[in-house]
């Protein structure tokens, strides 16, 4: 059995041998793939907070991706048409910034997890995730019907927006970004999980009335997670938005929130890096069995359940033996 | 980077040296809800590849599943892999809303054979963007019209709410001429219409003009059927397909709806194409099918004429239109959307067989309301 | 006389027709280990629930260091200085038993807001957990994942978790369940010297272990007390005869 | 608006909450009594339209539809219970998700290889077709009628099962303790294929009998899904009662929040802009109901509580 921490570093090493392969060989497209599999995993390692150590089952979390994504959209709408965002109060200028636009989309899903959250956190189990799924519905229903940026035809971005020193248009170069950012959220789950926070965090998940005994609010704890996981997926959806150059209501469908779950538990639940390889082997199966058949569904079905009924703990679960944490 | 710009550049003089090989990508929808479209127009443009015996045009097939970003990130893949000189097949407006303005700014042809969203019809156009069946509001414009025609005069309107069915009542109300007694925005994806159908009853219009394309058009036919409101129903061609009819059976019957084709259109080309369709399917042809036909002879005749690598003589060429298409005449307006006549057409019953039969002429000619807007 | 630690005045509670607990009203002296003892279903639980925050009552308060708690909910009451441990053990079963002491190290140090620093680089923190555990005699085994330890263990990392905090007063349910004869016997002499640090509530089935730890014990039938007193007073009271040890011992 | 109006909405509204309960109860049972989050309901309920479809048109009978369908949806059922999810009891809650996501998959693309992708063909019976006069004059299709009886028996017959009978004394032993039903002696594992095949066999109903006014299609069975959950997190999981009084709710919020709510908005709007908020209002209502609720009841209107 192999110990967790290579099969993060090695996962990581793949993801960036895949892409400098395809720049070799020129195959641009595979790096073009490759990107959306790092988003979906950076989408899933912010999820992979709040389910994973916290417990939370939330179906809504497409609710912060699409939030990302249409701060991107509507930023970036604004400066490609040359009108000021109006606010009532004050006007904003739109930009094509990367930096300016992560900020937002940071700043915009984590305030939307924390009242999210806020609400949500007096539910549990089965209750909690659908009350999330409520809160994702209406912003998808809201977004469909707001006509001022597309409703449901979505919002094209021409142009991908711009990276200070970088060519954002060249495949490898946005991978790279996407891919730094990937990383970064990982570590930054490491450290989080090692913290105190962290170890309070996962203990709310096992027992919330252990952690009210030794002093500590397992609500709040949860609700910290709860936004600090929104905030990474609400960039996630910045950086999807900007993939494709294009945001769209579906980026808020409970179907994306689903399949963030779903990426989750082929990689590994709660397992750093059980997102990553759930999103790499979930874009490649979709691309390459959607190749040989138009039925292809009916397979990656069949391959969904062969995992869960004999690879308990995912991909991850499988390589260490070890069955990882129960939500 | 230069090596490989070099032979990238070697390759297409080779290319363009050897017969004119066009590269063809078409991204439809071939699973999920709505796959009936996408496979008709795939059907329908293959079929018109096959007869014309060419083996110079090369079609690479892939399913969006609906999905815009699976689209955007098929539409990169033809783009960047498979190195296509020509796009087509997208079914749905938002879809193509978020594939078109991207290819053609890449220098890509674009050819519509379905989704005509108004931003691409107006400000948005584009040199290298063609669209082979409608606009949008087209549809929605001839059934106003014909609603005219026909006498009516104070007509109940819905729609789903999201922008199509906005563009829907809108090009309707553009040509109807009476009274409208209430306009009715339902859910995306709605398939209960009793309370909707309450308040058709309690409205007092003389007629109903509904767009609801897929099932929601089902589930709507057959509840009005069966509610006893028996006032006239007119719809664009969408929810009268040949593929929705015989879900929707008897209670379809007699609905007049508006279409730019039919079956029973009477040239040599349309004759042919309905036989050889049943021929190699088994089934009646849509109007998909038909648009998935005309978008493939309208490629092969500008393949004809001119070479994809020269993109202004291409350009030129798809612009001149010179192919028989089986709607009769058919032509580019400014903006590159057709200009043509569309029918009412009414549903009749032939043996087992839903289908439809054309009325008459309800908008001769028509272009469309963006087309000022364009600037190219 | 020193003032209590810990009282309840006339504390209630009932589910539906049931009276869980009905008017109780007891309190925690300085340096004694006074006992609760009952029959099963005598409401012992229900107290400890409304001591420790997890019930509210539906009449009477709760003090703790002359503060009144009663509104307060469990977390505040553990900073307030109630350290408890649980009857069935409440542990983050898939932790190791370090990790479990560090948690309690985290609460009472108030630092779970530190997102970033690993704690177990913590040396503060890793020492006051450590402490705990080799007090309680589980030192050699805080790598070991809570799942895997035995029932006995179990209790005493519950008493461990509980010593990180350095409360003002112990809240114990049964910490000798599931011990056996030689772990009951050591537990019982760790508790002896723990009540010069703080004062303990214990509720307790091993009438061996009560009568040779308590100062004194209250007796608890049918949500009510029915008699407080020393160890000799018990014994010898009719009323606690007739109603519980008669019966059942 | 006319009180006839109002009262024809009313009538919708519980017409389309009734029909959710058919699919709600299926599912509050197989979470009661085996705590199973079953997202391939909603598959069941379109196997039940399928295959009400296929024997109509080839038998012409709607009640051999309606048995054809009982008894599809009762097998697909019980295979997917004795081959899938009895594999699943012990597991955790996310492993159940993935499943039974996958089952949709596999339904649904598996019915399109097998009727191809263009919707099916189901109508009403001749006799049940067209609409009735009730009393005030409100006239009202006779098939919507007949659903709204049809529900009321279901939901009375699944009070009688659950109330009176043997098997509903093991259901609702089996929702209390696991292992206090298997020590009386009864066969767990058959207890909850029977179970199982019960709540398909109801979603499969529901799918035949809104097939025939609906579109039947592969993907018909996954909105109704997402609203029959949603009605039995507002009554409370694992509660018959709940699921009823929820579907009701949920049905007559949705019709009448479709109606009402862009004529409120005409008041202070324009009517084009009206209609178009209030629509997309009225599509959130439901969820801001089941938010409301539940911010209020954290285990819904009749949940077990602590």
């Amino acid at each position: 059995m192999i110990a967790e921490r290579w099969i993060t570093l090695l996962t990581l090493a793949g993801f960036l041998a895949i892409p400098l392969w395809a720049l070799a060989v020129d195959e641009p497209f595979t790096i073009t793939l490759a990107t959306r599999a790092a988003i979906l995993a950076l989408a899933a390692v912010g999820l992979n907070i709040a389910l994973g150590i916290g417990g939370m089952v939330s179906l809504g979390h497409a609710a912060f991706f699409g939030l990302g994504g249409y701060a991107m959209g509507i930023l970036a709408f604004h400066a490609q048409s040359f009108q000021p965002l109006d606010l009532g109060l004050f006007t904003i200028e739109g930009t094509k910034s990367m930096p300016v636009i992560w900020l937002t989309a940071i700043a915009v899903s984590a305030l939307a997890a924390w009242l999210i959250g806020l609400l949500s956190l007096r539910t549990t189990g089965v209750y909690f995730i659908m009350i999330t799924l409520a809160f994702g519905q209406m912003f998808f229903y809201f977004a469909i019907s707001w006509g001022t940026y597309g409703g449901e035809d979505g919002l094209s971005i021409y142009v991908r927006n711009s990276f200070p020193g970088l060519n954002t248009l060249v495949p490898i170069q946005f991978f790279a970004i996407c891919f730094v950012a990937l990383c970064a959220a990982l570590f930054f789950q490491w450290r989080l999980r090692a913290s105190p926070f962290g170890l309070a965090l996962n203990a709310a998940r096992q027992s919330e009335a252990r952690v009210a005994t030794v002093g500590l609010s397992p609500k709040r704890l949860k609700l910290l997670a709860f936004v600090i996981s929104g905030a990474i997926t609400g960039l996630a959806g910045a950086l999807f938005a900007d993939l494709n150059r294009f945001v769209s209501p579906t980026m808020f469908s409970w179907q994306l929130s689903g399949e963030l779950i779903i990426l989750i538990i082929i990689g590994g639940v709660g397992r750093l890096a059980g997102p990553v390889i759930g999103a790499a082997l979930f874009v490649a199966l979709e691309h390459w069995l959607g190749g040989l058949t138009d039925f292809w569904h009916v397979w990656l079905g069949l391959i969904l359940l062969l995992i869960v009924l004999f690879a308990r703990g995912g991909i991850v679960g499988l390589l260490t033996g070890k069955a990882g944490p129960h939500v | 980077m230069k090596t490989i710009l070099a032979a990238a550049a070697t390759a297409a003089l080779l290319a363009s040296s050897a017969a004119a090989e066009v590269k063809v990508g078409m991204i439809t929808t071939l699973s999920g809800g709505g796959a009936g479209l996408g496979i008709d127009v795939r059907d329908g443009f293959m079929l018109a590849i096959k007869q014309s015996g060419r083996d110079d045009i090369e079609v690479v097939i892939e399913d969006d599943q609906r999905k815009p970003d699976i689209a955007v990130q098929l539409a990169d893949k033809m783009i960047q892999s498979e190195k296509v000189d020509v796009l087509t097949g997208i079914i749905w407006s938002n879809l193509a809303m978020a594939v078109v303005p991207a290819a053609t700014a890449q220098g890509k042809f674009y050819l519509s054979p379905n989704a005509g969203p108004s931003p691409l019809a107006g400000k948005g156009c584009h040199p290298n963007y063609f669209n082979v069946a409608w606009q949008n509001d087209n549809l929605h414009e001839a059934a106003g019209a014909y609603a005219n025609t026909a006498g009516y005069g104070n007509s109940f309107i819905l729609a789903p709410n999201y922008p199509a069915g906005t563009d829907a009542l809108t090009g309707y109300k553009r040509f109807f001429e009476g009274e409208i007694a209430n306009e009715l925005y339902t859910e995306l994806g709605q398939t209960d219409y009793a309370a909707e159908i309450a308040q058709i009853r309690a409205s007092g219009a003389d007629s109903v003009y509904f767009f609801l394309p897929g099932g929601m058009g089902i589930s709507f036919l057959k509840q009005y059927a069966d509610s006893g409101v028996d006032l006239p129903v007119v719809g664009p061609a969408f929810s009268f397909d040949q593929g929705i009819l015989q879900a929707v059976g008897a209670a379809a019957l007699g609905v007049v709806n508006t279409s730019q084709w039919n079956k029973d259109i009477d040239n040599p080309t349309n004759a042919a194409f309905v036989e050889s369709f049943q021929a190699e399917y088994g089934r009646l042809p849509s109007l998909y099918a038909s648009q998935g036909f005309d978008t493939a002879n309208l490629l092969i005749s500008a393949v004809d004429a001119a070479d994809v690598s020269d993109a202004d003589a291409f350009r030129e060429a798809l612009r001149a239109a010179n192919f028989a298409s089986t709607r009769g005449d058919f032509a580019f307006g400014p903006n590159h959307h057709p200009v043509q006549t569309i029918y009412a057409r009414e549903v009749v019953q032939e043996g087992e067989v839903f289908t439809n039969k054309t009325l008459g002429v309800a908008l001769e000619n028509h272009s469309d309301a963006y087309a000022a807007e364009c600037k190219m | 006389m020193s003032e209590p630690i810990l009282s309840t005045r006339g504390l209630s509670k009932s589910f539906g027709a049931l009276k869980a607990a009905s008017d109780i009203t007891l309190d925690l002296k300085p340096g004694e280990i006074h006992a609760v003892i009952g029959p099963n279903g005598a409401g012992k639980s229900t107290l400890i629930g409304l001591i420790s925050g997890t019930l509210a009552p539906d009449d009477g308060q709760v003090a703790l260091a002359g503060q009144d708690v009663t509104s307060l909910g469990p977390e505040d009451r553990a900073k307030a200085g109630l350290g408890r441990t649980f009857q069935i053990s409440a542990l983050a079963m898939e932790d190791t038993v370090l990790e479990n002491a560090l948690l309690g190290a985290v609460g009472a140090t108030r630092q779970a807001r530190r997102l970033f620093s690993p704690v177990q680089r913590d040396t503060a923190l890793t020492e006051r957990a450590m402490t705990a555990l080799t007090r309680v005699g589980l030192d050699k085994v805080k790598d070991t994942r809570c799942a895997e330890l035995s029932h006995g263990q179990r209790r005493q990392l519950e008493v461990a978790v509980a010593l990180t905090l350095a409360p003002k007063a112990f809240v114990m349910d049964e910490p000798m369940a599931g011990l056996g004869a030689e772990g009951s016997k050591t537990m019982t002499g760790f508790l002896d010297t723990l009540r010069a640090e703080a004062p303990i509530l214990l509720v307790e089935h091993d009438m061996d272990a009560v009568f040779a730890l308590a100062d004194r014990v209250s007796v608890m039938v049918y949500g009510k007390l029915i008699a407080t007193g020393t160890v000799d007073e018990i014994r010898a009271s009719r009323d606690v005869q007739d109603a519980y040890l008669g019966s059942d011992a | 608006m006319s009180t006839i109006l109002i009262f024809e909405q009313v009538l919708n509204g519980l017409q389309f909450g009734i029909m959710l309960f058919l699919m709600a109860a299926g599912l509050t049972l197989i979470f009661g009594v085996m705590g199973l989050i079953n997202l391939a309901h909603g598959s069941l309920y379109m196997v039940g339209a399928f295959a009400a479809a296929w024997v109509a048109g080839a038998t012409g009978s709607f009640v051999f539809a309606l048995i054809a369908a009982l008894a599809a949806a009762a097998a697909a059922g019980a295979l997917v219970e004795i081959v899938v999810i009895r594999r699943l009891y012990r597991a955790a809650h996310l492993d159940q998700v993935l499943a039974t996501f996958a089952l949709i998959l596999i339904f649904s693309e598996g019915t399109r290889w097998v009727f191809g992708s263009f919707p099916l063909f189901l109508d009403i019976p001749e006799t049940l077709s067209g609409p009735v006069t009730l009393p005030g004059g409100i006239e009202y299709p006779r098939y919507r009628l007949t659903l709204i009886g049809i529900g009321i028996a279901v939901a009375l017959g699944l009070w009688w099962l659950t109330a009176r009978t043997r098997i509903g004394i093991q259901i609702r032993a089996g929702e209390n303790d696991r292992e206090m039903i298997a020590a009386l002696g009864v066969d767990i594992s058959k207890l909850y294929t029977l179970v199982f095949a019960l709540g398909a066999a109801l979603a499969g109903l529901a799918g035949a009998l809104v097939g025939a006014i609906q579109s039947v299609q592969v993907g018909m069975g996954e909105p109704v899904l997402i609203l029959a959950f949603v009605v039995i997190v507002i009554g409370g999981i694992g509660s018959i009662r709940g699921a009823f009084i929820g579907a009701l709710l949920v049905g007559l919020t949705d019709t009448l929040g479709g109606i009402f709510l862009p004529e409120v908005f005409k008041l202070f709007m324009e009517t084009g802009a009206a209609t178009q908020t209030g629509s997309a209002l009225a599509s959130m209502a439901v969820y801001i109901l089941m938010s409301a609720v539940l911010i209020w009841r954290p285990t819904g209107l009749f949940g077990a509580r602590g």
